[in-house]
Order: C-alpha cells, then structure tokens, then sequence
C-alpha cells in the first residue's frame, strides 16, 4: 500500500504563430482574414494611444497611469474572445481590452486625467472600472460569474491581472470560489514578470502562473501572451468551456513589461537594458504583421493606413479630451450613496458657501 | 403576531425579503444546513434551496467580495460573517470597493449589499468573539452602519437594509440574541435607515446608545426612577452611519446633559463623534460636559474578566449621577 | 512547438501502519519501543484529557473548546517528530501537540477556562498560543522561520491548522512567502473534512489538500491521518528538510472530525451518523494499540497501566486548575503594552476606584 | 547637520537603526533595489544586503504577518505598506494578532513591529493612494500610531518606534515627503512616543493636527498674526495614539478655544476623540465650541477635484476667526 500516488497533472503552453510569423495551421484558431484585421487594427491602436498618453502625461496633462506596449497581444487577443454580453473585470493595464469592449479613448483620457466620470463605463458594456488595489478585483468577477449562471445567461466573465497579483490572499481565495461554485470565469494572467521592480522569480518559486490552477482542481495553461492567435485560442476556448460547462480556467499568458511599471516608475534602477531588449524584438504587433504581410493580409501601405486611422482616433480623442469642462466640486457629494446623507447635504453646502465667499 | 427573539425576528425578515425579491440571496459560512451558528438562518436552505443560501468556503474576503460582484450583477445578496472579529480580512473590501463603486463609477455600477455579523461581549466567548467595532465601519464613506437594539427594530431594520441600494453592515448584538422576546408583526415592513429612535422621553439627561446597551439604559433609567434621581431620556441611535444627528441635538438641547454608552474602546470609538456633534450643535445648551461610558483601551477580557470591561447598568447610572451633580 | 507540456507533477500518499495494525517494514520510521510506548502514552493522555474537558465544559467549569479525539495520530504524530529547539505555531485543535510540547494540563484547562494567562505558554517551549482566527497564524510560522534561518539555527517550525484555513488568502501568502524566501516551515494540515458544517468538497474543488503546494512550487504530500506512524515519517522527513536545506512542505494529514466542532456545535444538523461510523472504526490510537501488541510493546495490564496513569494526571491538573485562584481586574490593563499608557492608568484606576465604591 | 527631506530623513533613521541593531531588518514591496516607490529605503539593499532589507512578493497581510513572526522571534521588522491605501488587506493581522499577541500571552511573546506607511492625499495620485485612515488604527488597543510633521520629528519619532518593544504604525504625509527641508542632526535620537508638541505659542486659539496640515496651521497662523487677527497656538499631536490629552487640554484650558484639522473624513475621524476629551477635561474653560475642520464623508476625489477636499490655510483661517466671533 505505502507510498503511492494520488494525483498527477501536467501543465501544457501554447504556441500558433512563431516569432518569425509563421503559424501552427493544426492550432490556429479560425479567424476570417477580416477579424485578423481588425485584432491587427485594435492592436495598433492600443499601442498609438498608449504612446500619445505617455505624451500627454509628461506634459502634466495626465497623471499617473500604466503603459501597456508590448503586452498587446495578451489583453487585446484575450479581449477579442469576448462577446457583448459576457463581461470584462479589468486590473489598471489593459487599455487594449477596455478599447475593444467600446470604451470611448475620451473616457479613458477622463479617467486618467483624473475625473471620477471616466470611470463611469457604460453599464451596457458589462467592463467595470478599472481596480487599482492589486488582486481586489477577481472577487468580483466570480460573483458577477456566479450570478450569470444563476439567472441563466450564456455567457462569461474574463477578468485580467498581473502575475504580482497572484501573492494576494483575495486572488486564492476567487480561484477557490470559482472552482467550488463552478461559475463561469476565466482568470486572465498578464505575467508580464515585474511587479514594479519585483521580478517573478521573487514573487513565487512556482514555475508557472498556469500551475496555481491545481491547488484548486481548476484546469490551467500557458500561452505565449506575445502570440495573439495563441492567447485568443485559448481564451476563447476558456470562455466557451465557461458559458457551456461552468467551468473555470486560468490562463498564463506569458509576457513582458517592456515599458517602465507605471510613468512614476524609473525601471533602470532594478533592471538592465540587456534584459530588456530580447523582448522588445518579440513585439507582439509585429509578429502578428509579419504574419499577415506573408498572408497578403496586410503590405506597407496597408500598415501605413492602419497607423494613420488609428492615429486620427487618437487626436480626436485628445481633442474631445481637451473639450471637456472639468467637473464641479458640488460633485464630491452626489455619488457617495444613491440618495445624500444630511452629513453630505450639509458638508456640500458648506464646501459651495466657502467657495461663494472666496470668489 | 408572535413573541420573538432577535435570532428569530432577523430570520424572518431574511425569510420574507427572499420570498419577495427572488435577487435576494444569502452566503456565508454555516449558513446553509447548519442555519449558522447562532440559527439565524435556520430552515432558509430546506425553503429556498442552495442556489440561495449558500455555504462558502471559510474566507471572508472572499465571501465580501464575491457578493461585491453579485450585487453589481443585479443580485442583492446578504452576506454573513460569522463574528465580528472576523470581518477584518473583508475591511478591504469593503472599505475598497463595497463603499465606493457607486462613486468610482459615477452611479454605472453600484453595490447592495448587506453584510450581518454578530458582534459585541457577554457571551463567554473566545478570544476575537466579543469584537465591537462598529466605528471603523462607521468611518468609512460609503458605507452605512445599522444596529438593532431589540426583535422588532432588528425585522424592520433588516428589511430596510436588504432594500437599500447601497452597502449596509449590519452589526446584531449577539449578547441579547435571544435574551428579549417581544411582539413582531408577522408582515412585512422597514424601519428608516437613518433614523434614531427615541426610546424613552425624559427631562433630566440624554443616554444615548445603541445595540445590546439600549437595555443597560433602560435598567439604568428605570432605577434611577424608582430612586427618583433622574428622568433619563434614551435615544436608540439604531443608523451609526448615517447617524441621526438631530434627533439627539435635540434631546441634548432639551435635557442639557448627555450620557454615551458603548463597550467598543473608548478611544475614537462611535461615542467620540457624538459627543464631538454634540459640542459642535449643542455646546452652549449644555449644563454638564458630555459623558462617554465604554470599554476600555484593552482588549476585550477572556471570561474571566469580562465582566468588568462591559458597561453595565451600575456604570451608567453613576456617569448620570455625575452630570447631574455636576 | 505548439501544445507542449511544461511541467508535470504527482502526488503521493504515505501510509505505514494498516488500520489492522500491521507496518510496512520498508516504511517503518525508525523509533525505539520506548519512543513507540511514548507514543501511545501521549496519545491516550490526549485522548482522556479531551474527555475530562468535555465533562467540565458540560458542567459549566470550562468555556467552548474544540475536541481533538480521534485526530491524535494526526498532531501528536507531528509534535512527536519536533525538536526542543523546534517551534510549533498552531491553530486550536492540537491540544496533543501542546501536551507533547510540555505545556502543563492545567494551562490548557486555565485558558478554555477563560483566563488569560492560560495562553501565556512559556517562552522556552517555542509554541505560540492558540490561534482563533482561521488560517491567519501560518504567516507567524513562516516569519519565524525566516528569523531561525536568518540566525543560523538547525531547527524548524511546524504550523497545524484545518483544511478549512486552506481556503483563506492568508494561507495562500504564508505558503507564496515562505517558499520564496525558502525558510524551514512545515505546514501541517489536519484535513478532517469539516470546517464547522462544510465539508470538504464544499471548501476546495481540488482533490487533495497535498497538491495545493504546486501552486507555490512547493513540495506537498498526503499521508493517513490516522496512522501515527506515516505521519511521524513524514513530518520527521520534512522538518530535516526544513532544518538541513531550507526547504517548505506541505502535509496533508488526511482525518476525520469524529466530534462535535467544538462543544457549542451540534453535528447531527448536519451530518448522518452513518457517515461518522466507519471513521470511528480507524480509531488511530486503537490502531497503535494493536500494532503494539502484536510486538508484544502492550498487553491489557499494560493498557490499563496507560490508561490510569494518564487519568491521574488528568485528575491532578483538574484539583490544581480548581485551586487557581481568578485574575484580578487589574490585569485587564497590565498587557496591552510593556508600558501603561497614561489612558490605560487612568482607566484602571477607575474601574478600581468603582469597584471599590460597590464593595 | 545637513538640511534634509522627510524621505531622506527616514532614509537615515532607518540606516542608523540597522547599524545599531542587527536585529532590525526592513520588508515589503520593492524596498530593495527601486529603493520604495518614494525613495524612502534609497541605499539601504546596497549597504545592508538582501538578508535585511527584503523585496517581498505582492501581499500586504502576508507582510505584515511574516514581520509579526519575525517579530516574535527577536527582530525588528519595519515593515512598509507601499500606500496607506493597500493596509486594508492587513488590518485582520494588525487587529488580530499585532496588537494582541502581549496581551494575549500574558507578556510571554511580543511584536516589537514597525509598519510604515505613506498616507494622505495632494499628490494628485490615483484612487486609494489618498487615504487617511488613521482613526482606524488609533481605534485598536495595543496598536500605536505615530505621525511625523516634519523632517526632524520624522528621524526621531521613527527612530522611537524601531526601539519601541510594541507595535507601531508610522504614517508618513507623502504630501509633504519632499517639501520641508530642514536641519536634521546627523547623530541617532528618539523624540518620546505619546508626547504632543507645541509648535508655536499663542493664547487665542488652539489648533491641533499631526502630518502635512501642521504646516497648514502655520500658513493660517501667519496670515492671522499679520492681520492681526489671532494669536494661534499650535499643537503637532505627533501621536495619535497613546494621544497625549495632557498637552492639548492644558493649551485649551489656557485659549478657551480649538480648531482641530485633518484630512480624513469628518465622522469617526481622530478629531472626534480630541473634540470628545476637551469636552470630557475643560468644557468649563471653552470660550467657543470646539471645530473640526476636516475631509468630507466622501471619498477622497480624484486630482481634477482634490483640492477642493483637503482643508486648507483659507479653511482653518476661516474656521478661526468662527471661534473668535462666537
Ligand atoms: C494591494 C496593492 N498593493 C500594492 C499596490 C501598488 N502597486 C501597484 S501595481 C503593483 C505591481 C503589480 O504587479 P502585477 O500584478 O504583476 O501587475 P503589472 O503591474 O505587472 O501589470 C503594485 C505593487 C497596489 N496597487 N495594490
Ligand atoms: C477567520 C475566521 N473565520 C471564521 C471562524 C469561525 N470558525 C472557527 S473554526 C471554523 C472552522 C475551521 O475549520 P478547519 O480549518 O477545517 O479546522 P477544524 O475546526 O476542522 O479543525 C470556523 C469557521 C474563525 N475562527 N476565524
Ligand atoms: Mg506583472
Ligand atoms: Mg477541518
């Protein structure tokens, strides 16, 4: 009897399209030239807004906020799996996905420039603001999930985080929910392998992201979260294994934050450029391109054209951004609760009585 | 109507809040066949199913959370912790994202949830079973902060939290759980949130509390009654947040003395910003400063001890006595 | 290139001693027969012990507590393979390992009376007192054992909790932590299938305990919690990993909560009897027993012999747990901080000057 | 001496601890190599090596619990939570186990900690990293929580907390991090923990506050000197908690008048402990009630609207010459 095994697991990765732009044709999920498009389309564009940002905020026009270039083809490819009805809990770095669940660029500007209303996302597009307290957020996602398969709805929750976010208790504790209650959710990893200047070897001695998976009987893979086709592969598998099965997925899509952690960030402190550089040659858009261009999907003036509309969007964005009139200070109040308190009432009418004094 | 006891009165209310929203959902640890472990929810698995009343895995944060989701999902769960003591894992939640998703997102997303919990000494607990703070909570914007005093505010109260469209804790002293019976109307209704009650009219002093300790008042009222010391009035404060504030400005105006009872620690407990509001609306009708009696800035004793660290009757009817001579 | 496993991992479960009493010799750990009679001594004490707490609970002379019986050859079996030097931090249903550790039954019976100083287990003994709040003590153990590796101490600390604490975040940090920072822990969990009412396949969708160390990339084994001898080996192996090579385990000790949850719980709301039957059949201390006695190491004399002595000096610390005389008021204020605040100075005074009013 | 920055400041009270005592050692997220987001840590990894000053994985009561281990074993973890904001998750291990671990075990283990921790807003910063929560921590028994206005107070207060044999939370007004440069002995020295601090004399009013808005009162306090409105004096409380009553009553007894500012929301905030003491020891010598000025019950906004929340030098100047008027 003594010593025998109980279990045994093995975790997969996924790959389709090479470096090189070469894809798997066994694994490459089916997508009409028009969607490889548009995924193409929606990367370029997260990648011109998030540049014009940075822009922006060195100027003192935004605040602080997290770039995303580099990590497209994680969070754009898992985005493009979505259907309007499933829903999107999003961390702080995934611009792409919020841009492709309708998000107007303007709101983001908002909402980075520092007013409350930009985050307020349209219910409609069932994408909850941004959360920036790290691991908070997947709690959320499982509840909406479990509600979902409660009220019978056909769909799913994708909700995205770093791999830093997986040493929180609250991360554990949703993939433990998920799993007993059987809710349809996917748990989207961007191991990008820093939290801020934290590099992934101390941040777990796992060796994967996909392999936490099994301490709650969950099914967990690896994806080359530069290779879009993979990473929409595999979402897009999660989420249909989430609508139909209830069952939970969590998803590795490994990656790299080519970028510094946020624009307050200076990530020469704590890491060398030779690190650095390798990664920036497995661009996820220009893999992606490399493969369309030998596809016929895409040739120089195409790519010229994409660049130039994604660039309009940005400077007309921008310059509703500029257009907006800032909020008024009676504003403070009004959301705290769905009606006022006489404390809010009171403290409102003294804060707009002082200001009436001051002018 | 029938005579019943907190437990029994809340079980109600959750029993017919879920017959009438089929949203209304409960989640919790124990809260299932065992009906938790005060019988709060006893018999609700066998009526509504485990679809609506669901044990959870032990994990407040979790439990917090995942209701956080379901409620901006359209359900409105009420989620239970099983003591006090051990709502601090889900303070950031709550304080993180339960009170302030209606802010963030400008009223797109909001969050109705109640949070019940136990909470409060006298029972011969373990150590982080007597916990009593309300006042954290009560801090937090965004959050509001109810507490029954007996059955039928504890039925009302409830009814109202579950309706509200914002995130309500609502803290049951599990010390007089079963210790007052009294009449409940077998229909549905609610109490206003926000609302002090004025439990007892009275010329001399203001006592204000709330919780387990509205009857130490009564018992401190009545004797210094049959003394014929005092003519106590008593506010029930039942909303710490929002907390009434004009109800007990008004009796303090009248009375001129106020007393505050609490067995939270004394040191920015809930009694502080009352007697700050007092200060702040009442100052000059004064004729005694206000007075807090609470627990002390330890923590709450083992069994053994209990008993001291709790304000009891004695206590208060001293504090009254001060300010009366005063 | 594309699907291709990443890593792969089982789990085993270790099992010595056959619930007929019969060891597998290849497995057996090596321990003298006096150390086997030591065994079986402290686990009978454990077990008349927790029957005599129960009765002075039913009299009112003790507060709620959580009963052990049944669960001896999970925690004794690990408190037995701890060193002096060891530390063991516990949940709060170990009162073997307590015993095991040198705490004097009158403590035991001083503090789930209710008094404080119950809890004031002697420095010396390294074991930290009962820890009420689920799941949370584990990252005490692995701070501690951060600090003996930092000092350069050979020694290790074992941490015991339920399979419930599985599903706090704290317990996912504490595992995260200390297999990054590679410090000598070993947790042990006493998987007894229940947290109060919820059973196990209510708590983790996952098949084992054990394999929840995959997703911190430490090593986690499962053992029968009711063979003493399996879960001795285990722990002995993982605590020399601990002290030698800095190494974290996870054990699951896989048992069954034959009792109540605590004495406040009625478990009969929940569960059928004819689910509790059969594991009162693999009864580890009977099971020890008839190991011993085919070893001729016990006959019925011997057994009796046990039994007396472990019941007088149960009785013994009841006469002397009956002589304690209470705490004093005062001692509400003499151990918030080394020093009294002139807030706790003033306070004590006034509880003692009212008190002394009432006298 | 050499003038120095708040940043700077705990940077050497930190460096000069860890050379006294081998057996302080820091934790938390990115304190090694990036130095702590603000800098704080700068130098230490370099000179103390990754044993002591440790990059610790993202999880913030598992931070705070390990330090609690450490603690307990003989060391002098501080610890840092990156933003006040993210101490939430491990508030259940300050209240549960910190703060109780002496008590509970009758004196037998201790938690000498220390948790440092940014806090407050003007940073224009994103949600969660302009909270002020420090009534949640002074509510706790056994918790102690001290708050440095300046460079000088910042070195000596922390220095304090290090050899404190109890727990402390230091909260650090990253408002003012870089703003206050002044002469900082190059030598270690410990101000007292639970002494308050009388900035500036004066006989009108009394002002009290702690953190960035002791600078605040002292722009008020200017501009009502030049007007030659009122001569304010002014208390830093330095710490919250044990709060050192002695010194603001003895000052309100001496103006009969006090205006307390913070930034944390009004209800529960830490004024209304000091509002609830003045009222309790020297109501009788009150010319004027006592006020807060302080945040609103609402969050804190995001930049666009910041300004408008935090009290300022118009605010207290304003609330000043309330109480002379009265
Ligand atoms: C609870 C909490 N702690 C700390 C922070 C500060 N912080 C912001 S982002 C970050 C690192 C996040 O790393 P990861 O989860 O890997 O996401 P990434 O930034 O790499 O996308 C930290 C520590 C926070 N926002 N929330
Ligand atoms: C944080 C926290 N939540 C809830 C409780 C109430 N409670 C006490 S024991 C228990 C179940 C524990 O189950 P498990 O960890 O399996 O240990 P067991 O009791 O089976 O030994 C619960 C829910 C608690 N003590 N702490
Ligand atoms: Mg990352
Ligand atoms: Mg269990």
């Amino acid at each position: 009897m003594p010593i025998r095994p109980l279990v045994s697991y093995s975790i997969e990765r996924v790959e389709v399209l090479s470096p090189e732009g070469v894809v798997d044709d066994s694994l490459m999920p089916g997508l009409a030239p028009e969607q490889i498009s548009r995924l193409y389309e929606y990367m370029v564009l997260t990648r011109q807004f998030d540049d014009r940002m940075f822009k922006l905020q060195r100027q003192g026009r935004l605040g602080t906020f997290a770039r995303v270039a580099g990590q497209e083809g994680a969070h754009v490819g898992a985005a493009f799996a979505l259907r309007p009805d499933d829903w999107l809990v999003p961390a702080f770095r995934e611009t792409g996905a919020l841009i492709l669940r309708g998000l107007p660029l303007v709101q983001l500007l908002q909402y980075w420039g520092g007013d409350e209303r930009g985050a307020a996302f349209p219910q409609e597009l069932r994408t909850l603001p941004v959360a920036i307290p790290v691991g908070t957020h997947m709690l959320h996602a499982v509840g909406i999930a479990w509600a979902m398969k409660q009220a019978g709805e056909q769909a799913a929750v994708l909700t995205s985080f770093g791999e830093g976010a997986t040493s929180e208790g609250d991360f554990s504790e949703a993939m433990n929910m998920a799993a007993v209650f059987k809710v349809p959710v996917v748990f989207f990893c961007q191991n990008n392998q820093y939290a801020i200047s934290v590099p992934y070897t101390k941040q777990t001695a796992s060796p994967t992201v996909a392999q936490k998976a099994l301490a709650y009987g969950m099914f967990g893979v690896q994806v080359d979260g530069n290779d879009v086709f993979a990473v929409y592969r595999v979402a897009m598998e999660a989420l249909e294994r989430a609508r139909t099965g209830h069952e939970p997925t969590l998803i590795e899509a490994l990656t790299y934050r080519v970028m510094d952690h946020t624009t307050s960030d200076d990530a020469q402190r704590y890491r060398s450029e030779e690190e650095v550089e390798p990664w920036r040659q497995r661009d996820p858009i220009e893999r992606l391109g490399r493969y369309m261009r030998t596809k016929g999907l895409l040739d120089d003036v195409g790519a010229a054209d994409v660049l130039a509309r994604a660039d309009q969007k940005v400077a007309d964005a921008v310059a509703a951004f500029e257009a907006i009139v800032p909020p008024g200070p009676e504003e403070i109040f009004n959301h705290v609760f769905a009606e006022m308190t006489p404390q809010l009432v009171e403290q409102q009418a003294e804060l707009m009585a002082r200001l009436a004094r001051r002018r | 109507m029938a005579r019943l006891n907190i437990v029994e009165a809340i079980d109600q209310a959750l029993s017919q809040e879920m017959q009438l929203d089929s949203k209304v959902i409960i989640l919790g640890e124990d809260v299932g066949r065992d009906g938790g472990v005060f019988r709060v929810t006893d018999g609700l698995v066998q009526r509504f199913g485990e679809e609506r009343v669901i044990d959870t895995p032990l994990a407040e944060s979790g439990i917090v959370g995942m209701a956080i989701g379901m409620a901006i999902a359209g359900y409105r769960p009420v989620a239970e912790i099983q003591f006090a003591g051990f709502a601090y894992p889900a303070y950031d939640q709550l304080v993180s994202h339960a009170s302030r998703m209606r802010n963030r997102s400008r009223g797109e997303f909001t969050v109705p949830l109640v949070v019940r919990t136990p909470y409060g000494g006298g029972i011969r607990a373990l150590e982080h079973h007597s916990e009593s703070m309300e006042a954290v909570f009560a801090h937090v914007p965004g959050l509001k902060v109810v507490i029954p005093a007996d059955p039928y505010e504890a039925k009302g109260l409830l009814a109202a939290a579950v309706r509200d469209p914002d995130p309500v804790i609502f803290m049951e002293p599990a010390r007089i759980y079963r210790a007052i019976k009294m009449e409940v109307p077998e229909e549905t209704y609610t109490l206003p949130l926000g609302k002090a009650r004025v439990v007892r009219e009275g010329k001399d002093v203001t006592a204000v509390a709330w919780g387990a300790h509205v009857r130490t008042l009564r018992d401190a009222a009545q004797r210094l009654e049959a003394e014929g010391e005092a003519d106590v009035e008593i506010i029930d404060v039942r909303t710490l947040s929002p907390f009434d504030f004009e109800t007990v400005v008004a009796s303090v105006k009248k009375t001129g003395r106020a007393v505050i009872v609490h067995e939270a620690p004394r040191s920015c407990g809930f009694g502080a910003e009352i007697s700050a509001q007092i200060m702040e609306r009442a100052v000059l009708q004064l004729r005694s400063p206000v007075i807090r009696v609470a627990g002390f800035d330890t923590v709450p004793p083992l069994a053994k001890l209990e008993d001291y660290y709790q304000p009891d009757a004695d206590s208060v009817v001293e504090a009254i006595k001060s300010t009366l001579k005063f």
